[in-house]
């Protein structure tokens, strides 16, 4: 079996996995699927299931700002093969369906990517803060949150 | 007066003290040369040179461990505050004897100033009892080995009220495994000393270590001795047995909420009561202040011999403690107390069987027969 | 004799009131001026100085080569320093690593919770200043917006020779200021 | 007594770093466990997008602060896919060398804090001792003890000092005793055996579900280990077995990270033996100035335009000394990192710390937990 863009295609074809929409090769990985954010519940169990990628490395989101990806890094431990999942989410409301119940290791990577990157998981859980305290309102990875030299503030402390 | 007890040196420091007393102030003399009063400032005075004995010995001991401890383990220990850090403890105390002293708010008033206090001064009770020489200690009381164990065992009360006084949840379970622990190891501790009992017939201190100028018990009861110093560690709480202040799941366990000199009180107590517990030991099963034959009779007929001698044995005894501490890993609450009531129990109902056989034939396999066995 | 009795009554009521009370004040008066007295101060100080307990506490990078001075090596114990896990027993916070916001109000916690006198050190940049992670959204930049500090130590992280150095400054601060 | 939740940290002596173990017992019995990151995080990935390529290295080594190196190895190589640069052959091996070197050093720090967690005193310290004389090695070559900032993107940023090898398998001769007289203080301690055996079970179906990697996962019996799975480096060069154990226990994970040093020291000795032999340059030329390297040479390329280099997403993983770690380095033809994600070993183990605790008595908690090795840097970043 060929692990790179043309055996993976050839698989997903094979396996009927939906939403399917390029598969490209990829440095470091067997291929950089890209599939519609709206398959993506049934997509997750075929690749796991059929193909074998039984352990989800990471999640993770970027801010294209005119749009949102979020990628999934898989592993099989039968091809020894990473697989890269992509997907482009619309940048009002981005949300996609969570891999936690594919992958329960998904869970905190979902937190994070959802605290940090301010992406959606639909059916999550446990979707509440994970890094920053409770309440925190922004989402520091997005494009528009700038950093900058912290100015000279001054902290009350109330003593008890 | 010859000054061969403890007493002795008491009175003759109180009379002298009233007597200088009343010759700057002729018209007190008939007050001063009150039978009763003199009796009372000499009881005062023996107190005095006991705790200050006892204190100082306390601090030279932890001295002691924290300058072994770092031997084993490949550094120097306190170095730099007196000479060799001999100083440090001291240092230690003073610093939180200024240390401000504080309650927290939703701990319970009585228990968290009264736990720690009653703990200490029921440890330092222990060395009105202990005989540290021959005669040294005046009066001697039939059942002064039982009123020692007594007194050791009331160590989980005390700590107990202090770990719920003080609202922590860490120090609750810290003051729960110290009352189940301690508990535990009364049983195989109270066995062991039966056995010792059976062989020297008396429950008096004084009357089992001059038992034991012949031969010392450790050699018989061998059993017993194991039982007893393994219960011991786990009264002191030492490693491997500190699990009421492992800290590794406890922060400090039952002292957690404990500083300035309440903590000094229960730090200062564990190593009152590890004093204690080694001096016990040898006492027990090393001898006391007797000596083997062969060293001449005059290294042990003073009293002041006889304590220099206790207390290298005390030591050597704390230090194999010590040296545990640096070698062994702990043990967990359920082990502690299956070891305590599966292992420790059953060796040390062997040991008082053993005990009744060697007083029953009169004889010790190692030593041979000796004719003043029993009692 | 009726002056002896009035006599005899004044000094029982002075006794059974005011007696607890005028002496409880007097020691405390006598405690705190032998406190101040040329003889005793340096003699806590002395010991003040020669005990510094710090939290045993690891925040970030700064931790382990505070760990590392308690190593050996350097056996930090030489100079008193015993780390004790609850703050109740400590004498000294030694901030190795970065304060974010969300350990912030713990860490005021836990500096409320040690008993006086009791100093700071701010032990590498970040805890100075933020260190690398200055313009973070999420760090506090530099202890000293929440605690007093007394000793900065710079390094990222400092070695451990320099965490000692930075123990033997605070104890020459302690003598010159007192404690 | 009724069930009642503890916290245990942010300060605590069990969690060797920033976060809290929320836990509800029911007497000594752990019931549920609610782990509470976030008190260390700071922003790294986001710093990240502020920064030149080279001044990221600077965040790896405070991301994990115990294996500092391998967080810089994952990322120059990272950042070399994403921007299409090749280091040379005598750079590869030396960051296979600091790797393993980093190796050895995270796991005597975590034997060193896991037996003090057990209640032992001396291996601590005795732990210490034997890791400085690995930072020592680690000074001679990167001036750094603990934060070395010594691989840059397209290399490393000096040579080896003369005389190094043979330092090195100075303490490499040392070392190689010292861990036998580890496992005789651990192994032949009977409480040791009995503290840990049949403790925080976590089989390996459960561990490939759960993401948890590194020795955890190889205390289950499964073989995976990146360096041999997905060679990176010049791991396919050097000979060494992937450490397993069958008992998925802490004593298991206790074995197979004394076997992984073992390994560890096996592949340091090749590797010197290689260095030895084959000098040569160790950082790229033909690197664009922009790259924010204050080492780099400036050659004929460095004056190109930020244009002539394509964009690119660079994907890294490698076996870091906790587990699996990942770059996910984004290159939109800036001076600086469009992207950085990382993937964190200890995050994923510690994610699942529901599944090997609950169950077991308060008093297992230090071990259990000093047994998946918490470095609580990389985990909140």
């Amino acid at each position: 079996m060929e692990w790179n863009a043309e055996g993976v295609r050839a698989q997903l074809a094979a396996a009927g996995a939906p939403g399917i929409l390029s598969v490209d090769p990829f440095d470091g990985a067997a291929a950089r699927v890209r599939f519609s954010p709206e398959s993506a519940s049934a997509l997750f169990p075929v690749l796991r299931d059929a193909l074998g990628f039984t352990h989800l490395s990471t999640v993770g989101g970027i801010d294209w700002v005119e749009r949102y990806e979020v990628f999934y890094l898989l592993w099989s431990d039968a091809a020894k093969r990473y697989l890269l999942l992509s997907a482009d989410l619309d940048a009002k409301t981005p949300h996609i369906e969570t891999a936690s119940t594919v992958w329960p290791s998904a869970n905190w990577h979902e937190r994070e990517a959802w605290e940090l990157v301010g992406i959606g998981f639909d059916h999550h859980p446990d979707l509440r803060h994970l890094l920053m305290p409770d309440g925190y309102s922004f989402h520091p990875l997005q494009r528009s949150f700038k950093l900058h030299e912290p100015e000279d503030l001054e902290v009350k402390v109330r003593h008890v | 007066m010859a000054l061969t007890t403890l007493w002795d040196v008491a009175y003759f420091l109180a009379s002298g003290l009233l007597y200088v007393v009343s010759r700057i102030i002729p018209p007190l003399s008939g007050v001063l040369s009150n039978g009763d009063l003199v009796w009372g400032l000499s009881a005062l005075v023996f107190g005095a040179i006991l705790l200050a004995a006892s204190m100082i010995n306390t601090i030279m001991l932890i001295w002691f461990e924290r300058k072994m401890l770092g031997r084993f383990m490949d550094r120097r220990g306190a170095m730099h505050v007196g000479y060799a850090g001999l100083l440090q403890n001291f240092a230690d105390g003073l610093k939180l004897f200024r240390k401000n002293t504080f309650k927290p708010r939703d701990a319970d008033g009585l228990g968290f100033y009264a736990g720690p206090t009653a703990y200490m001064v029921t440890s330092l009770l222990m060395f009105g009892v202990l005989p540290v020489s021959t005669g040294w200690s005046d009066g001697s009381l039939p059942l002064s080995m039982l009123l020692a164990l007594v007194i050791f065992s009331f160590a989980p009360l005390f700590i107990f009220i202090s770990a719920w006084s003080s609202n922590n949840k860490y120090s609750l379970i810290g003051g729960m495994r110290s009352a189940a622990q301690m508990i535990a190891y009364e049983v195989p501790i109270l066995l062991a000393v039966v056995a010792v009992v059976v062989i020297s017939g008396s429950f008096d201190l004084n009357t089992i270590v001059s038992e034991q100028r012949n031969y010392w018990y450790w050699g018989p009861l061998f059993l017993a001795m194991i039982v007893f110093a393994t219960g011991m560690l786990a009264e002191m709480e030492r490693i491997p047995f500190d699990l009421p202040e492992a800290e590794a799941e406890l922060v400090e366990g039952w002292n957690t909420e404990y500083g300035g000199m309440l903590f000094a009180y229960f730090m200062l107590a564990d190593y009152v009561r590890a004093l204690a517990g080694s001096i016990l030991v040898v006492l027990l099963f090393l001898g006391g202040w007797t000596l083997p034959a062969y060293f001449p009779a005059a290294l042990t007929s003073l009293p002041l011999a006889g304590i220099v001698v206790l207390m290298v044995k005390t030591y050597l005894v704390f230090g194999v403690f010590v040296w545990i501490r640096a070698a062994l890993p702990r043990v967990r609450t359920d082990q502690l107390l299956r070891i305590g009531w599966m292992r420790m129990i059953p060796l040390s109902l062997a040991s008082i069987v053993f005990a009744v056989f060697f007083v029953l034939v009169k004889c010790i396999p190692v030593l041979g027969c000796v004719p003043s066995m029993g009692g | 004799m009726v002056t002896n009795d009035v006599s005899f009554v004044e000094i029982e009521t002075l006794r059974s009131r005011e007696f607890l009370p005028a002496a409880k004040e007097a020691l405390g008066s006598m405690i705190k001026e032998q406190g101040e007295s040329k003889l005793i101060r340096p003699v806590f100080n002395w010991a003040g100085r020669n005990s510094l307990f710090p939290l045993h506490w690891g925040l970030a990078c700064c931790a382990i080569e505070f760990a590392a001075a308690f190593g050996a090596r350097w056996d930090a114990e030489r100079f008193g320093v015993v780390p004790r896990s609850s703050p109740r027993q400590c004498d000294l916070l030694i901030v190795n690593g970065t304060v974010t916001w969300k350990v912030a109000h713990k860490l005021i916690a836990l500096y409320e919770q040690m008993p006086e006198p009791k100093w700071v050190i701010a032990m590498g940049n970040c805890a100075t200043g933020g260190g690398p992670f200055r313009t973070a959204y999420s760090v506090v930049p530099g202890v000293d917006k929440l605690v007093p500090v007394d000793v900065y130590i710079a390094g990222c992280p400092p070695r451990p020779e320099a965490l000692l150095d930075g123990i033997l400054r605070l104890e020459a601060l302690i003598r010159e200021r007192g404690a | 007594m009724s069930e009642m939740w503890v916290n245990m940290g942010p300060q605590h002596p069990m969690t060797h770093g920033l976060w809290n173990l929320r836990v509800r017992i029911d007497g000594e019995m752990i019931v549920e466990v609610d782990p509470e990151m976030g008190y260390l995080h700071r922003g790294i990935e986001k710093i990240s997008e502020d920064r030149h390529y080279n001044e990221v290295i600077t965040l790896m080594d405070r991301t994990c602060y115990v294996a500092g190196m391998a967080w810089e190895h994952l990322y120059v190589m990272g950042a070399e896919k994403a921007l299409g640069i090749v280091p040379p052959e005598r750079a590869e091996w030396i960051r296979m060398l600091s790797e393993e070197f980093q190796r050895l050093a995270s796991h005597i720090m975590w034997y060193a804090a896991f037996v003090q967690d057990l209640g032992l005193m001396s291996p601590f310290l005795y732990g210490m001792r034997d890791r400085d004389l690995i930072l020592d090695l680690f000074q001679s070559y990167t001036g750094g003890r603990l934060t070395y900032e010594y691989m840059r993107v397209g290399g490393v940023r000096n040579d080896l000092p003369e005389g190094f090898p043979a330092q090195a398998r100075q303490v490499l001769d040392w070392l190689e005793p010292r861990l036998v007289e580890y496992d005789r203080l651990c192994m032949g301690s009977e409480i040791f055996r009995r503290r840990c055996d049949g403790l925080g079970v976590l089989k390996a179906n459960d561990c490939v579900r759960l993401g948890v990697t590194g020795p955890m996962l190889r205390s289950a019996g499964s073989k995976r280990d990146i360096r041999k799975d997905r060679p990176y480096s010049r791991y396919s060069q050097v000979e060494f077995d992937v450490a397993t154990a069958d008992s998925s226990d802490v004593t298991g994970r206790y074995l197979v990270r004394m076997e992984e040093m073992r390994q560890s020291i096996r592949i340091l000795r090749q590797a010197l033996d290689w260095l030895e032999h084959h000098p040569g340059p160790v950082l790229a030329d033909r690197l664009p100035r922009w790259l924010g390297a204050p080492y780099a040479p400036m050659g004929r390329e460095g004056y190109l335009l930020k244009r002539n280099y394509p964009k690119g997403v660079g994907l890294s993983a490698i076996e870091e000394p906790h587990g699996e770690a990942c770059a996910y380095v984004v290159n939109e033809g800036g001076e600086h990192p469009y992207r950085v994600k990382f993937r964190s070993p200890v995050f994923a183990n510690l994610s699942a710390c529901s599944h090997y605790l609950v169950g077991y008595h308060i008093a297992d908690i230090p071990p259990i937990m000093g047994s998946v090795d918490v470095c609580v840097g990389e985990v909140d970043r």
